[in-house]
C-alpha cells in the first residue's frame, strides 16, 4: 500500500506532491521565522519551482495514476509546464516588490499560490468530475486571497471581493452543471461524457451548457469577463501576471478535456457558441480597452480580447486550432506577463499605473521602454514577436474550418487593438519625459522581464519546437 | 398519496418558502435563521433520499457552521459602523426576471428527457460506501480539499486580522 | 562628299548634344559664361557645316536614308526605336535650322553682352540643348521620337522665355506658353497612341508603305489625323491655341528669332508636311486645316497691325504666316506650305533680329517711340526693309515665291473663301510691316526711352556691334539670294496657279504698302479716322478679339475652381468617412465601458444573462 | 417520489438563491444566496447519486459542502475587511473600480 | 545555397546597421551616420550588382534562397528575384541611400532615427525579394509599423481646421498634428494588411495547407469564386497602401507630417510595396480573379489619377502637392497593371520606378526647402531661384519628370501605360489618364513659378537663404542623374521588366 502510494507519488503525481512539498516547506520556513521570513519563503518558493520547472520538462508523458482519473498526458505536461514556468516568473518578480507587505506577509503569498498552483496541475490531469471540481475550487479560492492581498490599498478587498462573489456564483454553476453531466452519465468520469451527449441527453446537454457558462468565466470570456478589469487593477502586480494567464491557461484544458476529448464528431456542435463568444469577446474587449486611462486595465481588457482570439481557435476545433491555441498561450504567456512585469517597474518607483506616467520613458530608461514595446507588439501581433505567430496559426487554424469572417474580424480587430497598444507607445516614445531621472529596476524583476523578452523574440525567432510541443500536445485530444 | 410524496411536499413547501424568505426578509438575521430553516429542510430532503451522512453533515457544518459564522460576522460588522446593517434588495424586477427565465429553461432542459421514477433498492450502508470511496477512489481530491481548507483559514485570518 | 549623309546628320544632331552636356555638367564651364557660349557657337558652326555637306550630299542619293536604334525594347520586337531619317525635306529643314541657330547664338554674343557669366552660360546651354531637341524632331524617324523631341524644344521655349525668370511677366509668359503648347500635344500623344494601336507602329516609312499601299484602315483616321493636327496647331499657334506667341516675347529677342519665328513654331507645319500622306486620307480634316489656317492668318494679320510693340507686330505677323502654310497644306500641297516655311524662317529671324538690334539701341519695344532711326543705325534699317519686303511679297525678295506658292495651291485646292482670307491678309501684312518701318526707322525721331533691362541702350542709339550686324547681313543676303533665285526661275508645283494671280498678289501687297506710306510718313490719310472706320473691329482686335480671356475664364472656373471643389471634398468628406469611423470607434469603447458599473451585482447579472443565452442557444442547436 | 421532482425543486431553490444574489444589497445577504444556490445543487447530486444508487454523487456533495463553508469564511473575512476600510457592506456602494 | 546569398545580404544589412547604431549610436551621432551609410551603401553595391547580374537571357527567378522556417506548416525563409523585383529593389537602394544622406542633419535622437529607418527599409527590400507569402506578409509589416514613430517623433504637424459634415470627427481625432497623421497612417495600412492576411491564408488553405511558397502557389488552380474574393482582399489590402481612392487619405496626411527620408522612402518605395503585391500575388496567383476585376482595377485608377491631380491643385502646402501627385502618379501605375498588356504592365513597373526616384526627389528638395526656408506655403514663397539655384534646377527637372516630360523617366512611363491603355479592354481608359497628364503640368509648373520665380518675395524671413549644401547634394545629384538617365535610356529597366511581366502575362493568357 505505502509502496503503491509512494510510486504514485513519485509517478504520475510527482509534480504535484512535489509542489505541495513545497508549500509545506515554505508554511514551515514563514512559521519558524514569523513575520522576519522577510523575502526568504519567496526564494524557497522560487528555487523549488525552478527545480519543478525543469523536472516538469524532463518528465514523460504517458503514465496515469488513481484508474484513469489522473492521467498525465503530453496536453497535461504542456499545460504543467506553462502553470510552473509562469508561476516562476511570477514570484520571481513578485521578489522585487517594494510593497512591506510582501516582506512581511510573504509566507501566506506564496503559500496560497502555491496552493493555486497545485490546483492548476491537478485541474491539468483530471479525467474525473470530482476531482476536477476540488482542484478547480482549490485553484479558485487561494486568487480571491492573492487578489486582496495587499490589504492596505483600498482597492484590493474590493476587487478581490468582486472578484471572489462572482467566482463563487460561478463555481456554483460549473458544480450545477457537473451534478446535471453526473446525473445523466451515472459517473464521474470524463470519458463517460460522449456517450449521453451523442445519444442526445438532454441533462447531458444542460450540465455541458452550464459547465460552459462557469468555464467561461475563469477565462474571461465576454459577458463573463466583468471582474477581470476590476480585478486586476486592485491586485498586486506580480500576482496579475499570473492570474492573466495561468487560471485561464487552466481553464482551457478543461474546455479541451470535457468538450472535444475523446468526444469526436459531436465537437462541432460547440462551434457556433466559440465562434459567437469568440468576436463578441474580441469585439468588446479591443473597444474597452480603448479609452483606458489605467494600464493595469488596458492590459485586463487587451487580456480578454486575446481570450477571444484563443476562442478563434476552439472554433477551429481541430488539431491544428487546440494546437495554435497552445502555442497562443505560451506567446500570451511571455508577452503578457513581460509587460505586467514593465508596469510593476514602473509603478513601483512612480507609485501610478496611470498610462501618462509613462510619458518619455523612453528617454528615462529606454531599455524599460524597449521592452514594453517589444510585447505590447507582441501582443498587437507583430512579426518577429511571438505573438505574430500566434495570432497567424490561430487565423489559419479557423481558415481550414472556412470560417474566413471570423479570421477577417480578428484581424481587423487587430487594428484597433494596435491602437491603443500604440498609444502607449506615443507616451513612451513621442511625449516628453516629466522627469529626467530613469526608473530603477530591482534585479529580480529585470531577470523576469528580460527572460520574457528572450522568450517573445525566441518564439518570434524560430516557432517551430514550440509548434511541435504544442501540435503534439493538441495531437493527444483527438 | 404516499406518506413519501407528502413528506416531500412538505418539505418541499418549507423550504422554498424559507428560501424566499432568505432573499427577501428585510432584516439580515431573519434571513440567517431562514436560511438556517432552508438547510434544515434540505437535510430532510437528504433523509428522504436515505443519505443519513449526508444530512448530518448539511447539519453541522452549514446549518451549524455556516450560520454561525454569518452571525458572527453580521455582529462584527454591526460593531463596527454601530449602526444596524441596512438589508434592503434593488433591482428587484431585474432579478426576479432573470431567475425566472433561468428557472424555466432549466426547467425544459430537465423536462426534456425521461427520468427515473422509482429509487432503485439501496445495498449495503451509505455512509459506509462514502469513507471507503474517499479514502480509495477519491483520496486525491480529499487530500486537495485539506489544502483548500488550509489557505481558506489562512485568507480568512489575514483578512480579518485587525492591523497588524 | 565622301561621308555618308546620315553621318552627317548624325554629326550635326550630336555635337550641339555634346555641347549641352559639357556645359550641363561641368559647372566651371557653365559659370564661366563666354567661354561656355564660345563652346555651344563652335558645335553649332560645326553642326552648321555637316548639315551643309548633308544637304549637299543628298543632291545625289535622292532615297531616304535611315539609321535606327532601340530605345524602348519589347518582347517580340523594338517597340519604339530612336535614329535620323535623313531625306530632302529634314536636310533642307536641317539646313534652315543649324544656319538659323548659328546666327543667333553668335548674335546672342552681343546682344546679352553684359548678362551675368552665369546665365549666359545657362543661355547656351539651353540654345545647345534646343539645337539638339529642334534637329532631333527634324530627323526624327518616326512618331516617337518626334514627339520626345517634340516636348523637349517645347521646354526649351520654357526655358528660354523664362530666361529673365525673375520678370514677373516672362514668368508668367512662359508657363503659359508651356500650358498652350501642352494642351495641343495631349492631342498629338494621343494621335500617337491611337495610330499606333490602329497600324502598330511609329515609323514615318511604314506608316508611309502602309499608306500607299492603303492598307490603313481609314475609318477612325480622322481622329488621328485630327488628333495630330492640335498638336500642330498648338506648336504653330493656331487660332485659338496662338495666345502663347505674343506672350513669348518676353524672352530675350534672339530667342524669338530662333525659336518663336524660324524653327520651333514652323514644327507643326514641319510634321504636317511630314505626314501629308495620312492627312491626304482624311479631306475633312485637311478643309479643318485650311480654314483654321486662313482665319488665324487674317485674325493675326489684324491683330498685328494695331500692336504698338514691335516684337508683338512681329510675333502676329509670324501667327499669320504659319496660318499661311497651314492653309496651303489644308489644301492639299504641303510643299507649298514648306517652302513659305523655309523662306520666312530666314526673312522672319531677320526681321526679329534686326528688331532686336532697335530693342537693343533704344531700349524699348514701343515704334511708337522709336522714330528716324535709319540715319542713325543705316545698317538695321536696311536689312529690317529686306526683311519687311520679303515679308510683304514683293518680287525678288524671299517671301515673294513661296507666298505666291501658297496663294497658287489654295486656289487650285478650290479653297475660295480662304483665298480670299490669305489676299486680305497679304495686304494687311504689307500694311502692318511697312508702319513698323515707318515709324520705327523715319518720321521725326524722338528722344530715346529710359533704359529696360531688356537694353544694352547708353547714348544716342547706333548700330550694333559687329558681332551682332554680321548674322543681319548674312540673311539679308540669304533672304534677296533665295528670292531672287526663286523670281528668276520658278519652282515647278504640283499645281497650276493662273496667270493674274502674280500680279493681283504684288498689286495687294504694293497697295498695303502704299495705305502705310499714306497714313504713316505724308499723314494724308488721318491715322484716327482710319482707325475710326474700323471702329469695333479695332477695339476687338486691341483685346486681342478676348481669346486669352476666354482661356483664363476656362482656366479660372474649369481649373482652378473645381479643382478647389474636389480638394475640399477629399479632404473633408472622402477622408471625413474615415475620421468618423474612427471616432466612431473611440466612441464605442467610451460607450461600452458604461456597462462596466463597477457593481458587482450587476457583473452577477451579465454572468447569469450568459448562462441564459447559452442554454438558450444549446436548446435551438439540439 | 420521482427524480423530476427534485431536480425541478433543486432548480427552483438555484433560481431563488441567484435572484438573492443579484438583489440583494447587503454583501452577507448575497453570500446568503450564494449558500442556497450550493445547497440546491447539494439536493440534484444527492438525488441524482440515489437514483443512480451511486455513492460519488454523495462524495462530491460533501466536498462540496466542506468547500462552501471554507468560501463563506472567506467571503466573510473580505466582508470585515471591507468594512474597515469603507464603513459599508453595502454591495453597490463598493465601485470605486469600474469603467 | 551554393552562391553567395546576395538577396540577405542587401536585406539584412540596413538592419544590422540599424543593431550597430542601436548598440553603441546614443552617443556617437557620427557613427550613427556612418554606420547607416555603410549598411545603405552596402545594399546599393548588391542592389546594382544585382541589376547588372541578372540574366535577362532567361525569364524567372534568381538568385534563390531557400532555408525552412517552420517546416510543421511548410512556411520557408524563400528568397529570390523576377525583373520585376530586381528594378525595385534597385529603386529602394537609391531611395535609401539618398534617403541616408537627406536626412544627415536630423538633429534630435538621431540614433533611433537611423535605426528606425533602417528598420523599414530592411522591411522594404524584404518584400520585395521575398518568395514565401508569409514571410513576405512578414516583411510586410515591418515595413509599415516604424512608420509610426518615425513620423510621431520626428514628423512635423500642420494644421487642418475642422469642417464640414463630419468636423465633429476632426475635432475627436486631432487631425493635422503629427500623431493624428502617424496614427492613421499605420492603422489605415494595418487595416490594409488585415484584408491580405486572410487572402494569404485563404490561398494557403485552399492549396493544401503545404507550402507558402509563391512558386507552389502559382501552380495551383484555385476555384474562381475564392480567386474573386481573395483577389479584391488583396486589391483592397496593398491597393490602401498604394492609395487608392478612396483609401487614399491616409497619405496626405502621412507624407506631409513625415520627416523628409522617411517621406522620401514611403512614397517613394512603399507605395509601390502596395502595387507590387496587386501584381505579384493578385496578378501572379489570380489570372481568372484579376480578369474578373480589372475593369475596377483600371476605372479607380482612372480616377486616382485625376483626382490626386486635381487635389494637388488645390493645395498650398507644398508638401500636400507632392503627396496627392503620388496619388495621381500610383493611379498611373495601376492603371498600367489594369491594362493586361505587355506594354502597359512594363510601364506600370517602369512607372513605380520613376514615380520612386521623382518622388523621392521632390521629398528631398521639399525637406530642403523646409529646412532653410522654414516655409511649405506655396503662395508666400517666391523667386528662391535666385537664392537657390541648385533647388530650383532639380525641382525643376522632377517637376518636368512628374509631367511626363520626354527624356526624364516619367514619360516612359506614362506613354508606355497610355499604349497599354488604349490597346487594353477598356480604351477610354486612356482619356482621363492623358487628361490627368495635363492637370499635372498645370500643378507642377504653377507650383515652380510661384516657388522659384517671379520676383523675389519681399518677406524677411526668405531672405539670402543658402542653396543645398555638403551632403544634402547627394541626394539631388543622385536622383537627377537617375531620373534622366532612366528616361534616355529607358531600355535599362524595361529590358529586365519584360523578363519578368512577360511570362505573367502568358500565366494571365493574355500574351
Amino acid at each position: 500500500m505505502t509502496s503503491l502510494v509512494f510510486s504514485t507519488l513519485s509517478g504520475p503525481l510527482a509534480l504535484e506532491s512535489g509542489v505541495f512539498g513545497l508549500l509545506v516547506i515554505v508554511l514551515v520556513v514563514g512559521l519558524v521565522m514569523r513575520s522576519g521570513a522577510g523575502r526568504i519563503p519567496g526564494a524557497v518558493a522560487l528555487s523549488g519551482l525552478v527545480l519543478l520547472a525543469v523536472a516538469s520538462f524532463m518528465t514523460k508523458a504517458g503514465s496515469s495514476a488513481l484508474d484513469g482519473t489522473f492521467v498525465v498526458d503530453d496536453l497535461a505536461l504542456f499545460a504543467k509546464r506553462l502553470f510552473l514556468v509562469s508561476a516562476a516568473l511570477s514570484v520571481l518578480a513578485g521578489l522585487g516588490l517594494k510593497a512591506e507587505s510582501m516582506s512581511r506577509r510573504s509566507t501566506e503569498y506564496h503559500v496560497a499560490l502555491l496552493a493555486s498552483l497545485l490546483g492548476m496541475l491537478v485541474v491539468a490531469s483530471a479525467r474525473e468530475l470530482i476531482l476536477f471540481f476540488v482542484a478547480f475550487e482549490l485553484m479558485s479560492i487561494p486568487l480571491y486571497f492573492l487578489t486582496g492581498f495587499s490589504k492596505r490599498d483600498e482597492r484590493a478587498p474590493e476587487g478581490a471581493l468582486k472578484f471572489f462573489l462572482v467566482g463563487s456564483i460561478s463555481s456554483a454553476v460549473i458544480l450545477y452543471g457537473i451534478s446535471f453531466v453526473y446525473g445523466a452519465t451515472g459517473l464521474t468520469a470524463m470519458s463517460a461524457i460522449p456517450a449521453p451527449l451523442s445519444a442526445g441527453n438532454s441533462l447531458a446537454m444542460l450540465g455541458l451548457g452550464l459547465m460552459m457558462a462557469g468555464l467561461g468565466f475563469k477565462i474571461a470570456a465576454v459577458p463573463f469577463h466583468m471582474w477581470v478589469p476590476d480585478t486586476y487593477e486592485a491586485a498586486g502586480t506580480p500576482f496579475v501576471a499570473w492570474l492573466s494567464i495561468a487560471p485561464k491557461a487552466a481553464g482551457f484544458v478543461v474546455i479541451f478535456r470535457l468538450y472535444i476529448e475523446g468526444v469526436g464528431e459531436g465537437a462541432m456542435l460547440w462551434v457556433p457558441a466559440a465562434a459567437a463568444v469568440a468576436s463578441v469577446t474580441i469585439l468588446a474587449g479591443n473597444l474597452m480597452a480603448i479609452p483606458q486611462k489605467n494600464i493595469k486595465r488596458l492590459l485586463a481588457y487587451s487580456g480578454i480580447a486575446h481570450i477571444g482570439y484563443l476562442l478563434i481557435g476552439l472554433a477551429a476545433m481541430s488539431i491544428g486550432g487546440v494546437g495554435m491555441m497552445l502555442f497562443y498561450l505560451v506567446a500570451y504567456l511571455f508577452g503578457n506577463m513581460g509587460a505586467f512585469f514593465v508596469v510593476q517597474a514602473v509603478a513601483d518607483s512612480e507609485g501610478s499605473d496611470d498610462i501618462d506616467v509613462y510619458k518619455g520613458l523612453a528617454r528615462r530608461s529606454p531599455a524599460l521602454a524597449l521592452a514594453l514595446l517589444v510585447f505590447l507588439l507582441s501582443l498587437g501581433g507583430i512579426p518577429f514577436m511571438a505573438g505574430f505567430w500566434a495570432k497567424l496559426f490561430i487565423f489559419w487554424a479557423v481558415v481550414q474550418n472556412g470560417m474566413y469572417w471570423l479570421a477577417f474580424l480578428g484581424a481587423v480587430a487587430t487594428v484597433v487593438a494596435l491602437y491603443y497598444y500604440l498609444v502607449v507607445a506615443s507616451r513612451m516614445y513621442i511625449d516628453a519625459p516629466a522627469k529626467p531621472d530613469r526608473i530603477p529596476v530591482p534585479m529580480p524583476v529585470l531577470i523576469a522581464i528580460l527572460l520574457c523578452a528572450v522568450g517573445v523574440i525566441g518564439m518570434g525567432a524560430y516557432p517551430e519546437p514550440w509548434v511541435q510541443a504544442a501540435m503534439r500536445a493538441a495531437a493527444t485530444l483527438f | 398519496m404516499s406518506l413519501d410524496v407528502l413528506a416531500f411536499w412538505a418539505f418541499a413547501v418549507v423550504l422554498v418558502g424559507a428560501a424566499l424568505a432568505v432573499v427577501l426578509s428585510k432584516n439580515l438575521f431573519h434571513s440567517v435563521l431562514w436560511l438556517a430553516l432552508a438547510l434544515t429542510g434540505t437535510a430532510g430532503i437528504f433523509l428522504m433520499l436515505d443519505a443519513e451522512f449526508i444530512a448530518g453533515v448539511q447539519v453541522l457544518l452549514y446549518a451549524g457552521g455556516v450560520v454561525t459564522v454569518v452571525v458572527f460576522a453580521i455582529v462584527v460588522t454591526e460593531r463596527l459602523v454601530g449602526t444596524k446593517l441596512s438589508h434592503t434588495s434593488r433591482n428587484v424586477f431585474r432579478g426576479a426576471l432573470v431567475a425566472t427565465a433561468f428557472l424555466l429553461l432549466v426547467f425544459r432542459w430537465i423536462t426534456l428527457t425521461p427520468l427515473p421514477l422509482e429509487k432503485v433498492a439501496v445495498t449495503g450502508d451509505l455512509t459506509k460506501a462514502i469513507g471507503a470511496s474517499v479514502l480509495t477512489r477519491y483520496i486525491l481530491p480529499f487530500e486537495l480539499l485539506a489544502v483548500i481548507l488550509l489557505v481558506a483559514l489562512l485568507g480568512a485570518s489575514y483578512f480579518a486580522r485587525p492591523e497588524d | 562628299m565622301s561621308a555618308a549623309p546620315d553621318l552627317l546628320v548624325l554629326t550635326a544632331l550630336l555635337l550641339p548634344a555634346g555641347a549641352f552636356l559639357l556645359l550641363a555638367v561641368v559647372t566651371p564651364l557653365r559659370r564661366s559664361g563666354r567661354l561656355g557660349a564660345l563652346v555651344s557657337v563652335a558645335a553649332m558652326l560645326a553642326s552648321f557645316a555637316a548639315a551643309v555637306m548633308a544637304w549637299r550630299a543628298f543632291g545625289a542619293a535622292e532615297e531616304p536614308i535611315t539609321r535606327l536604334w532601340t530605345w524602348l525594347p519589347q518582347q517580340q520586337s523594338a517597340l519604339a526605336s530612336v535614329g535620323v531619317l535623313a531625306d530632302e525635306q529634314s536636310t533642307v529643314m536641317l539646313l534652315l535650322v543649324t544656319l538659323v541657330a548659328l546666327l543667333v547664338q553668335v548674335y546672342s554674343l552681343g546682344y546679352l553682352a553684359d548678362e551675368p557669366a552665369p546665365a549666359l552660360g545657362r543661355y547656351y546651354m539651353y540654345q545647345s540643348l534646343f539645337a539638339f531637341s529642334m534637329m532631333g524632331l527634324v530627323l526624327a524617324p518616326n512618331f516617337l521620337q518626334l514627339f520626345v523631341c517634340w516636348e523637349l524644344v517645347g521646354v526649351c521655349s520654357y526655358l528660354l522665355i523664362g530666361f529673365w525668370y525673375r520678370k514677373a511677366s516672362a514668368a508668367r509668359a512662359a508657363v503659359k506658353a508651356f500650358w498652350t503648347t501642352k494642351l495641343g500635344d495631349v492631342g498629338l500623344l494621343i494621335g500617337i497612341v491611337l495610330l499606333w494601336r490602329l497600324t502598330g507602329t511609329f515609323d514615318f516609312a511604314e506608316l508611309k508603305t502602309l499608306a500607299t499601299a492603303g492598307t490603313i484602315p481609314v475609318a477612325g483616321l480622322g481622329v488621328i489625323t485630327f488628333c495630330v493636327y492640335l498638336g500642330a496647331a498648338g506648336k504653330s499657334a493656331q487660332f485659338p491655341l496662338h495666345i502663347w506667341l505674343p506672350d513669348a516675347m518676353e524672352g530675350p529677342t534672339p530667342v524669338s528669332a530662333l525659336i518663336h519665328a524660324a524653327t520651333m513654331v514652323t514644327a507643326g507645319v514641319y510634321l504636317l508636311t511630314r505626314t501629308a500622306f495620312l492627312f491626304a486620307l482624311t479631306p475633312d480634316v485637311l478643309h479643318i486645316v485650311a480654314w483654321v489656317g486662313a482665319f488665324t492668318a487674317l485674325m493675326a494679320a489684324v491683330l498685328a497691325c494695331v500692336q504698338s510693340d514691335i516684337k508683338r507686330v512681329l510675333a502676329y505677323s509670324t501667327v499669320s504666316q504659319l496660318g499661311y502654310m497651314m492653309t496651303a497644306i489644308g489644301a492639299g500641297f504641303a510643299s507649298a506650305g514648306f517652302l513659305h516655311l523655309l523662306t520666312h524662317g530666314i526673312f522672319k529671324a531677320l526681321l526679329f533680329l534686326g528688331a532686336g538690334a532697335v530693342i537693343h539701341a533704344v531700349g524699348t519695344n514701343d515704334i511708337t517711340r522709336m522714330g528716324g532711326l535709319a540715319k542713325r543705325m543705316p545698317q538695321t534699317a536696311i536689312v529690317f526693309i529686306i526683311g519687311t519686303l520679303s515679308l510683304a511679297g514683293i518680287p525678288l525678295f524671299a517671301g515673294f515665291a513661296s507666298k505666291e506658292e501658297v496663294l497658287g495651291a489654295v486656289w487650285a485646292g478650290g479653297l475660295t473663301v480662304p483665298f480670299f482670307m490669305l489676299l486680305t491678309g497679304a495686304f494687311l501684312t504689307a500694311f502692318y510691316m511697312l508702319r513698323v518701318v515707318i515709324l520705327a526707322f523715319y518720321g521725326s525721331d524722338r528722344p530715346p526711352a529710359p533704359v529696360e533691362h531688356d537694353a544694352h541702350g547708353h547714348g544716342p542709339a547706333h548700330d550694333a556691334p559687329a558681332v551682332m550686324t554680321l548674322p543681319l547681313w548674312v540673311l539679308a543676303l540669304a533672304a534677296m539670294a533665295i528670292g531672287i533665285y526663286f523670281t528668276l526661275h520658278h519652282v515647278e508645283p504640283e499645281f497650276v496657279s493662273p496667270a493674274w494671280l502674280t500680279p493681283v498678289a504684288v498689286s495687294v501687297a504694293t497697295a498695303g504698302i502704299l495705305l502705310a506710306w499714306l497714313t504713316y510718313q505724308r499723314r494724308t490719310i488721318n491715322e484716327e479716322q482710319l482707325a475710326s472706320m474700323f471702329g469695333p473691329i479695332r477695339r476687338a482686335a486691341l483685346a486681342g478679339f478676348w481669346v486669352d480671356d476666354a482661356f483664363l475664364f476656362v482656366y479660372r472656373l474649369g481649373v482652378l475652381a473645381f479643382s478647389k471643389v474636389i480638394g475640399w471634398t477629399d479632404r473633408y468628406l472622402v477622408d471625413g468617412v474615415v475620421n468618423a469611423v474612427s471616432a466612431w470607434t473611440v466612441m464605442a469603447g467610451g460607450g461600452l465601458r458604461r456597462v462596466q458599473t463597477g457593481r458587482v451585482q450587476d457583473y452577477v447579472v451579465g454572468v447569469a444573462v450568459g448562462v441564459i443565452l447559452l442554454l438558450w442557444w444549446l436548446g435551438g442547436a439540439q | 417520489m420521482g427524480l423530476q421532482a427534485y431536480l425541478i425543486l433543486s432548480a427552483v431553490i438555484f433560481s431563488i438563491g441567484l435572484f438573492g444574489v443579484m438583489t440583494r444589497r447587503n454583501t452577507v445577504g448575497i453570500l446568503l444566496g450564494i449558500e442556497l444556490m450550493l445547497n440546491a445543487v447539494n439536493i440534484n447530486l444527492v438525488a441524482f447519486a440515489r437514483f443512480n444508487a451511486d455513492v460519488a454523487g454523495m462524495v462530491l456533495t460533501v466536498f462540496a459542502i466542506c468547500i462552501t463553508v471554507a468560501e463563506v469564511s472567506l467571503g466573510l473575512a473580505l466582508v470585515i475587511l471591507l468594512f474597515r476600510t469603507r464603513r459599508t457592506a453595502l454591495a453597490d456602494h463598493i465601485d470605486w473600480l469600474k469603467g | 545555397m551554393t552562391h553567395l546569398p546576395i538577396l540577405s545580404i542587401i536585406t539584412w544589412a540596413p538592419f544590422v546597421a540599424a543593431l550597430v547604431i542601436m548598440a553603441f549610436g546614443s552617443t556617437r551621432p557620427l557613427l550613427v551616420r556612418y554606420a547607416a551609410a555603410a549598411g545603405a551603401t552596402i545594399s546599393s553595391i548588391g542592389a546594382v550588382w544585382l541589376a547588372f547580374a541578372y540574366d535577362q537571357g532567361r525569364a524567372g527567378y534568381q538568385f534563390g534562397e531557400q532555408l525552412a522556417l517552420v517546416p510543421s506548416l511548410g512556411i520557408s525563409y524563400e528568397l529570390a528575384v523576377d525583373g520585376i523585383s530586381v528594378v525595385l529593389v534597385l529603386l529602394t537602394a537609391i531611395i535609401i541611400f539618398a534617403g541616408v544622406f537627406a536626412s544627415w542633419t536630423v538633429k534630435t535622437r538621431s540614433h533611433e532615427f537611423y535605426a528606425l529607418l533602417l528598420l523599414l527599409v530592411t522591411g522594404v527590400f524584404g518584400v520585395f525579394v521575398s518568395l514565401d507569402l508569409f514571410v513576405f506578409f512578414l516583411f510586410y509589416e515591418i515595413a509599415v509599423l516604424p512608420m509610426y514613430l518615425l513620423i510621431g517623433i520626428w514628423g512635423s504637424s500642420g494644421e487642418v481646421p475642422p469642417k464640414g459634415v463630419f468636423g465633429w470627427a476632426y475635432r475627436r481625432t486631432g487631425v493635422g498634428t503629427k500623431e493624428y497623421a502617424a496614427m492613421k497612417l499605420t492603422l489605415y495600412l494595418l487595416f490594409g494588411s488585415a484584408f491580405i492576411l486572410v487572402g494569404i491564408l485563404a490561398l494557403y488553405v485552399a492549396a493544401g495547407s503545404t507550402s507558402f511558397s509563391f512558386l507552389a502557389l502559382q501552380n495551383v488552380k484555385f476555384a474562381p469564386g475564392l480567386q474573386s474574393w481573395v483577389f479584391l482582399a488583396f486589391y483592397v489590402g496593398f491597393g490602401i497602401l498604394a492609395a487608392i481612392f478612396p483609401f487614399h487619405t491616409w497619405s496626405p496626411d502621412g507624407h506631409a507630417s513625415a520627416p523628409t527620408a522617411v517621406s522620401m522612402l514611403h512614397a517613394g518605395v512603399l507605395m509601390k510595396l502596395g502595387a507590387y503585391g496587386v501584381v505579384r500575388l493578385g496578378m501572379g496567383l489570380l489570372p481568372e480573379g484579376t480578369h474578373e476585376w480589372m475593369w475596377l482595377v483600371g476605372g479607380i485608377a482612372c480616377i486616382n489619377i485625376v483626382w490626386g491631380a486635381l487635389c494637388a491643385m488645390s493645395q498650398t502646402d507644398l508638401k500636400y502637392v507632392v503627396a496627392y501627385s503620388s496619388v495621381s502618379h500610383m493611379g498611373v501605375v495601376m492603371l498600367g497593371a489594369a491594362t493586361l498588356t505587355e506594354s502597359g504592365l512594363n510601364g506600370a513597373v517602369f512607372q513605380m520606378f520613376a514615380h520612386g526616384v521623382m518622388t523621392g526627389l521632390f521629398f528631398a528638395l521639399v525637406g530642403l526647402v523646409y529646412e532653410k526656408a522654414h516655409s511649405r506655403d506655396i503662395f508666400k514663397m517666391g523667386g528662391f531661384a535666385t537664392m537657390m539655384p541648385g533647388i530650383a534646377a532639380a525641382f525643376t527637372v522632377g517637376g518636368l519628370s512628374s509631367l511626363g516630360l520626354p527624356a526624364t523617366s516619367g514619360f516612359v512611363a506614362e506613354f508606355l501605360t497610355f499604349l497599354g491603355a488604349w490597346a487594353s479592354a477598356h480604351p477610354w481608359w486612356l482619356y482621363p489618364a492623358v487628361a490627368g497628364a495635363f492637370v499635372t503640368s498645370l500643378y507642377v509648373l504653377r507650383v515652380v513659378r510661384a516657388i522659384f520665380w517671379g520676383p523675389k518675395s519681399t518677406d524677411p524671413h526668405f531672405q539670402n537663404l543658402p542653396d543645398a549644401q555638403g551632403t544634402e547634394w547627394v541626394a539631388l545629384v543622385l536622383l537627377v542623374f537617375v531620373i534622366v538617365l532612366y528616361g534616355v535610356v529607358p531600355s535599362l529597366a524595361v529590358n529586365p521588366i519584360d523578363t519578368a511581366t512577360v511570362p505573367l502575362l502568358v500565366r494571365l493568357g493574355v500574351l
